[in-house]
């Protein structure tokens, strides 16, 4: 029995059982939360499992419909997917706990949100373990489609006109990417990504598939200055659904974009820098704006720009030392959607409780809400890279990575982006410690709602200490 | 020069157009029918270049054109139910930073 | 691991753990948050006394797990991390006893007390970081944890003054990472060892410098060096147990403690003299020392006063590193105790001034020796310490201070010692004088009845008690077992034999 | 036009019109590039071919539709379904007009209507060798239906306890009950025994066509219907 779930196909189960419970949500709307929750813990558990099995017996390979590649669809996983399955497993399962809570009141958003969220889920797994561009092409769309819904379900004109531009953007980034892989297989005859890899052999012919592809890549994780449509969107959704479209959806667009990196190794320094570049500036014009913010959502949704911005530094770091800045750059990913998520549901717990996120007006929210407090400032300490947390091991890591080129200016970026990210966290946090003058509403806020943020923003913080262990699962994986 | 020659380069224009349209038109429906043109363009291209060779047509790149069709039926379906329900929130089916625009006639002539 | 390894991890846990329950804890739950506090505190200083013995002995205690790629966490109990972390317990006990009796009835107490252990717990840390990046780990930590201390009473004022106070500390803690990654691009090693782990090493000594100048002025942030100090008269606005930590245990020593270790474990004494940085040093450090006083002069507030005057103090423990000699050396790292517990001293009596009758002013404490014989007779002596009048402990520093200033040649530090300590009679004699022979006035701004007593007793004898300490080290200073016993005994491993 | 990037209503200025054109036309000259290259590797025509007879279905498409690359129609048919879900997800369906059709309408639907189903049928069981198959034969199906619907009546969906969401979800629940039904035996997820392959896939084509059709005509009425809750 050991041998046999050591060796069951966790990786398939992982992207069917979400469906599964999608479908059972669907049909039984009634039910849609104990099924959904259930449903959640159930794929956390085949993700962590996945985990494991790469983790004893390195990477996997899943040959679906017993075909292979390159007539057959291949799944695979290796240290850099089961790194974001189970990033998505521990974030979405404290988003699932929180949602099921915070949405307890409406039962027809209930209803709605459930499904939605584990086709999501579903598309998320089968997009970390695709080895094929065309059905990489559509988990991308399964993913935009499902989260474009979600954001609508606010139902309010901002949110609509949110998820309307998120939905172009997302359909453009998708067709040029498409665009891609339709290049890519007239020239190489083949779609499977470990293929391709072997037969691509440089030049513009690889150039220029490539090209539109990181084009549609970089549109849908929102690097700067394709963030426009980010903001708007993730300021505007429901609580969870903005830690899910933050935390783990922009993601999984830098996660395919790093596949394809990995895959086919770009020659040449232009490109590096060039999205090194974007990154710094997005780094500063994020942060800026979310300086400038009057409401908690939006800062934080434009502490997303910012931070999406670190992630792309390791390009240009790259070159001596590829693991360090490489291990980085994910390692940053990995802490950005526990506190990314973890603020969010922060944000909706103080929104819940006040029913209002003026940040000037946040009025001792210390007092009120000491956990979900906690929760905001342990998910800011990881952002902003202070230790001991994720988000330090990761930037730690990249500047060790500038440092040992003396690339000053990326190392100066790194830094400088800290401080700001410092500034506007602690300007919130200030506020939240100090008394206004006006008089609010004030909601009883479900304790586990307080606590799941906390939790997941204990998790950014343990992070800091597991990167020994963690980072091995990426050997081999990076070029 | 093949079918699949024609049907590549009609792809491409098609492909051309489509973008030009989704940045500068205004209106919700130029823009939703601006990505279906787009995407026509792209399988196209999909299909064209997997039958340039002028040999026995490749199965693989027709069905991959088939998902991408209903792939982007979807996509429509569910923008234009989205511009619905923005025109009727707002009474203007175009998004903020288009307000101002006058969607009978783009060009402000 | 062997239980000496986890010894480290102990005294970390004996403050985590009990802060960590403490924030749990309902705000009446007053007895179960005073044993768990107290319990710490004493539970960490029988540790302490043990790792004293066992470094006494040559037994080493260290705790090591990886952290970063090529790096590990660090908890190492040496001789001189001893001395820090024997100050913060005791005193951390002595300020919680304090604390219990000022925050009687006041709002938030389980915050408070949460965050008082969390900070204590990265004051200790700090001390015993094993490497450049634990110290790092833990100064960010003790910024984080001070913070809602300073911002604890919720005021427009308390928030822009930690606004202030992170703006500065951040920015410290900016440098230090520079400093932090540069160095350890260059070296490949963070490890503390005595003697510096840069001094073998080929590597430019422009660069070292400029390495030395980011460490240090990061560090300097805490220890208010002249002209990053703006941020300590500023979070005043903190209650005074805060301000009491603050000065003497926690932030400010914590950047004090930080230039000895970059200097000594980090540079080693001899190499640092050798680049040439620690004369720069040691004028900042005089001017920063002369600057505090005279600004001290012209405060009225009590609380900013003493601000500013440990704006000058802490520099003596900077002055006696950056002499660069074993004598001075002995004369720095005394005052590092010897100030927190003279220190400390004042600003209790002061909490006790304005808790018991509600007097902040210098000018409204006339007559006040005769209402409050024994805080005002703590004051007294702490403020003669701090002038360095025999035999209290500040004596001892400054005498240490000028005779290693005059065994390497130094003579012109005897000219600061001697106007600093004019200084320092000239903004505590008034407050004497005045406290003791004005007549008191008919009625204090807001006094609070304690019976026959003169405030209450946790508020009262916390002074006692550090005052004594502090008075006993200076009268039997050549016995064993007191701070300056336990200095020279570092003092030889810092400089080769 | 002035040289700016947006007008002062923020129409499109020539800036970004020049901006756009330039960006287009190095994309079409580079895919032009491509596309017109030489490449050595032939695309994947022969291996289908070679594997035709193992896949249960004649025709090529078929056989890479629905058992080569049987995975991505799954995750189609569950990108189809999410739409369907998305939209519900928006609110109510807006009201069909009620006013009275034309005769013209009527008159075509009295004919069209029947014959969908007849032409359904026959797309669906000609997809096995000839173009044609489930999302043909859905869609035709799904046109009737909106044909129905535009007629004015009151779409009828609700069959005695089979609400429209349950043909909406048929056809993915019979895929994925296929595809893990096959894992019983040993195989893998989607590995259907070549001897019931042709079977399995009409099976799964039959459901499929059901859902597509009852998701596209969901899709068209922009909502949720009344009976759904």
């Amino acid at each position: 029995m050991p041998e046999l779930l050591a060796d069951a196909p966790w990786m398939l189960w992982s992207i069917a059982l979400p469906l599964i419970g999608a479908l059972l949500v669907f049909l039984l709307p009634r039910r849609a939360a104990p099924i959904g929750l259930s449903t959640a813990c159930l794929t956390a558990a085949t993700a962590l499992a996945v985990l494991f099995q790469v983790a004893f017996d390195g990477p996997r390979i899943y040959r679906v419909g017993g075909w292979g590649a390159p007539l057959g669809i291949d799944l695979m996983a290796d240290g850099l997917s089961v790194i974001m399955l189970a990033m998505t497993a521990v974030v979405g399962t404290a988003i699932s706990v929180y949602a099921r809570v915070y949405l307890a009141g409406t039962p027809e958003k209930v209803r709605r949100f459930w499904p939605l969220w584990l086709f999501l889920w579903a598309a998320l797994n089968a997009l970390y373990q695709a080895g094929d561009v065309f059905n990489l092409y559509v988990t991308l769309e399964l993913l935009g489609l499902s989260a474009v819904a979600l954001v609508a379900l606010t139902g309010s004109a901002p949110a609509l006109w949110g998820a309307m531009r998120y939905l172009l953007v997302s359909l453009l980034g998708s067709l040029s990417y498409l665009l891609g892989v339709a290049l890519l297989y007239h020239a190489y005859g083949t779609v499977d990504l470990a293929l391709l890899g072997e037969r691509a052999d440089g030049g513009l012919i690889l150039a220029v598939p490539l090209g539109a592809m990181i084009a549609g890549l970089l549109l849908k994780t929102g690097l700067f200055p394709f963030h426009v449509w980010l903001p708007p969107a993730h300021g505007s959704a429901r609580a969870p659904v903005s830690a899910l479209l933050s935390g783990l959806v922009v993601k999984a667009s830098f996660y395919l974009l790093l596949r394809l990196w990995f895959t086919f190794v770009p020659e040449g320094q232009g490109l590096p820098i060039l999205l090194g570049s974007l990154g710094a500036a997005a780094i500063f014009w994020g942060s800026v704006q979310a300086l400038r913010q009057r409401r908690l959502k939006l800062l934080v949704a434009y502490s997303t720009v910012a931070q999406l911005g670190y992630l792309f530094i390791a390009f240009p770091l790259a070159g001596l030392d590829p693991a360090l800045a490489w291990g980085g750059s994910i390692y940053l990913a990995v802490s950005h959607a526990f506190a990314k998520g973890a603020m969010f549901l922060a944000a909706g717990s103080i929104m819940t409780q006040g029913g209002h996120d003026d940040i000037d007006e946040l009025d001792r929210v210390v007092d009120r809400m000491p956990l979900t407090l906690a929760a905001f400032a342990l998910a800011g300490i990881s952002l902003a890279g202070l230790p001991p947390s994720g988000g330090f091991v990761g930037k730690w890591m990249l500047l060790q990575a500038a440092m040992a080129q003396e690339l000053w200016f990326w190392a100066f970026v790194i830094i400088g982006g800290g401080v700001l990210t410092a500034a506007y966290v602690f300007r919130v946090l200030g506020f939240a410690f100090t008394e206004s003058p006006h008089e609010h509403e004030q909601h009883e806020v479900p304790l586990t709602m307080e606590w799941t943020a906390l939790l997941l923003a204990l998790g950014a913080v343990l992070l800091g200490f597991v990167a020994p262990w963690a980072l091995p699962l990426l050997d081999g994986v990076l070029p | 020069m093949s079918g699949g020659f024609l049907f590549a380069f009609a792809g491409l224009g098609l492909l051309v157009i489509g973008a030009w349209a989704l940045v500068l038109r205004a209106h919700l429906i130029r823009k939703v029918l601006a990505i279906n043109v787009m995407g026509s363009g792209v399988f196209l291209i999909l299909v064209g270049s997997g039958s340039m060779d002028g040999g026995a047509v490749d199965p693989v790149p027709q069905a991959m054109v088939i998902t991408g069709i209903v792939v982007a039926i979807s996509a429509t379906a569910l923008a234009l139910a989205l511009v619905l329900r923005i025109a009727n929130a707002t009474g203007k089916p175009a998004l903020p930073e288009d307000q101002d625009r006058d969607l009978m006639d783009e060009e402000g002539r | 691991m062997t239980v000496n390894a986890w010894l480290p991890m102990m005294v970390i846990g004996s403050s985590l753990i009990p802060g960590l329950i403490i924030f749990m804890l309902p705000e009446n739950a007053v007895t179960l948050r005073t044993v768990l506090n107290l319990g710490g505190a004493v539970l960490k200083i029988f540790l302490l006394v043990l790792m004293m013995v066992g470094v006494f002995h040559g037994v080493e205690y260290e705790f090591r797990v990886p952290l970063v790629p090529g790096l590990d966490f660090v908890l190492h109990a040496d001789a001189l991390s001893l001395l820090f972390v024997n100050l913060s317990a005791v005193l951390w006990l002595a300020t919680t006893v304090y604390a219990i009796g000022y925050l009687e009835d006041s709002p938030n107490r389980s915050r408070f007390f949460g965050y008082f252990s969390l900070c204590v717990t990265a004051t200790v840390g700090l001390a015993m970081a094993g490497n450049l990046l634990t110290f790092l780990v833990f100064y960010e930590a003790l910024t984080l944890t001070t913070y809602p201390l300073v911002v604890h009473r919720g005021t427009e004022i308390a928030r822009k003054a930690g606004r202030g106070y992170l703006a500065y500390t951040l920015f410290g803690g900016v440098l230090v990472l520079a400093g932090t990654i540069w160095l350890y691009a260059l070296t490949g090693t963070l490890e503390f060892v005595d003697r510096g782990f840069v001094s073998g090493l080929d590597i430019d000594p422009a660069v070292l410098r400029m390495i030395f100048a980011l460490l240090i002025l990061g560090v300097g942030v805490k220890a208010a060096l002249v002209p990053l100090h703006a941020w300590l008269p500023q979070a005043m606005v903190a209650p005074a147990p805060v301000s009491a930590l603050l000065h003497a245990v926690a932030v400010v020593k914590a950047g004090a403690f930080g230039i000895v270790r970059i200097t000594y474990d980090v540079f080693g004494i001899e190499f640092a003299a050798s680049l040439g940085v620690t004369l720069p040093l040691a004028v900042l450090a005089s001017i920063t020392i002369i600057y505090g006083s005279v600004r001290a002069l012209f405060q009225d507030d009590l609380k900013r006063r003493l601000a500013f005057s440990t704006v000058s103090q802490v520099s003596y423990i900077t002055l006696g590193v950056a002499i660069a000699g074993p004598i001075a050396t002995i004369g720095g790292l005394a005052h590092l105790v010897h100030q927190g517990f003279m220190k400390i001293t004042l600003f209790f009596c002061a909490g006790n001034f304005a808790e018991t009758l509600g007097v902040h002013k210098v000018s409204e404490m006339r007559g006040i020796g005769r209402r409050m014989p024994w805080t005002t007779a703590a004051f007294t002596l702490a403020a003669f310490g701090m002038i360095g009048v025999p035999p209290m402990v500040g004596f001892i520093s400054k005498w240490y201070l000028g005779l290693g200033a005059l065994e390497v040649g130094q003579d012109w530090v005897v000219l600061v010692l001697a106007g600093s300590s004019l200084l320092n009679a000239a903004y505590f004699l008034p407050i004497l004088r005045t406290a003791w022979f004005d007549p008191p006035p008919e009625e204090w701004p807001h006094e609070r009845d304690f019976g026959r007593k003169e405030t209450a007793w946790a508020l009262l004898l916390p002074p006692l008690f550090t005052v004594g300490a502090a008075l006993s080290w200076g009268l039997f200073a050549s016995m064993p077992g007191t701070p300056l016993d336990w200095v020279q005994f570092i003092a030889a491993r810092k400089y080769a034999p | 036009m002035k040289m700016e990037i947006k007008g002062p209503r923020g129409e499109p200025g020539l800036l970004l019109r020049a901006g756009l054109a330039l960006l287009l036309a190095a994309l079409a000259a580079g895919v032009a590039l491509v596309l017109v290259a030489e490449h050595e590797h032939p695309g994947l025509g022969a291996i289908v071919d070679a594997e035709l007879a193992r896949s249960g279905a004649d025709n090529p498409v078929t056989a890479v539709l629905l058992n080569f690359r049987a995975y991505d129609t799954l995750l189609e048919i569950a990108v189809l379904t999410v739409a369907l879900v998305g939209v519900w997800a928006l609110g109510p369906a807006p009201r069909i007009r009620e006013s009275t059709p034309s005769p013209v309408l009527l008159g075509m639907n009295s004919i069209l209507i029947p014959l969908a189903p007849l032409i359904c049928a026959y797309l669906l069981w000609a997809g096995a060798s000839r173009p044609g198959g489930a999302f043909q034969a859905g869609a035709v199906l799904a046109a009737a239906g909106v044909l129905f619907i535009l007629s004015g009546r009151r779409p009828r969906t609700r069959l005695p306890d089979a609400p429209p969401r349950l043909g909406a979800v048929i056809g993915l629940a019979a895929f994925l009950a296929v595809a893990l039904g096959v894992m019983s035996s040993g195989r893998r997820f989607l590995e259907y025994p070549v001897e019931l392959a042709g079977a399995l896939i009409l099976f799964v084509e039959t459901a499929a066509t059901l859902s597509i059709a009852v998701i596209l005509a969901g899709l068209f009425i922009g909502g949720r219907p009344e009976d759904e809750p």
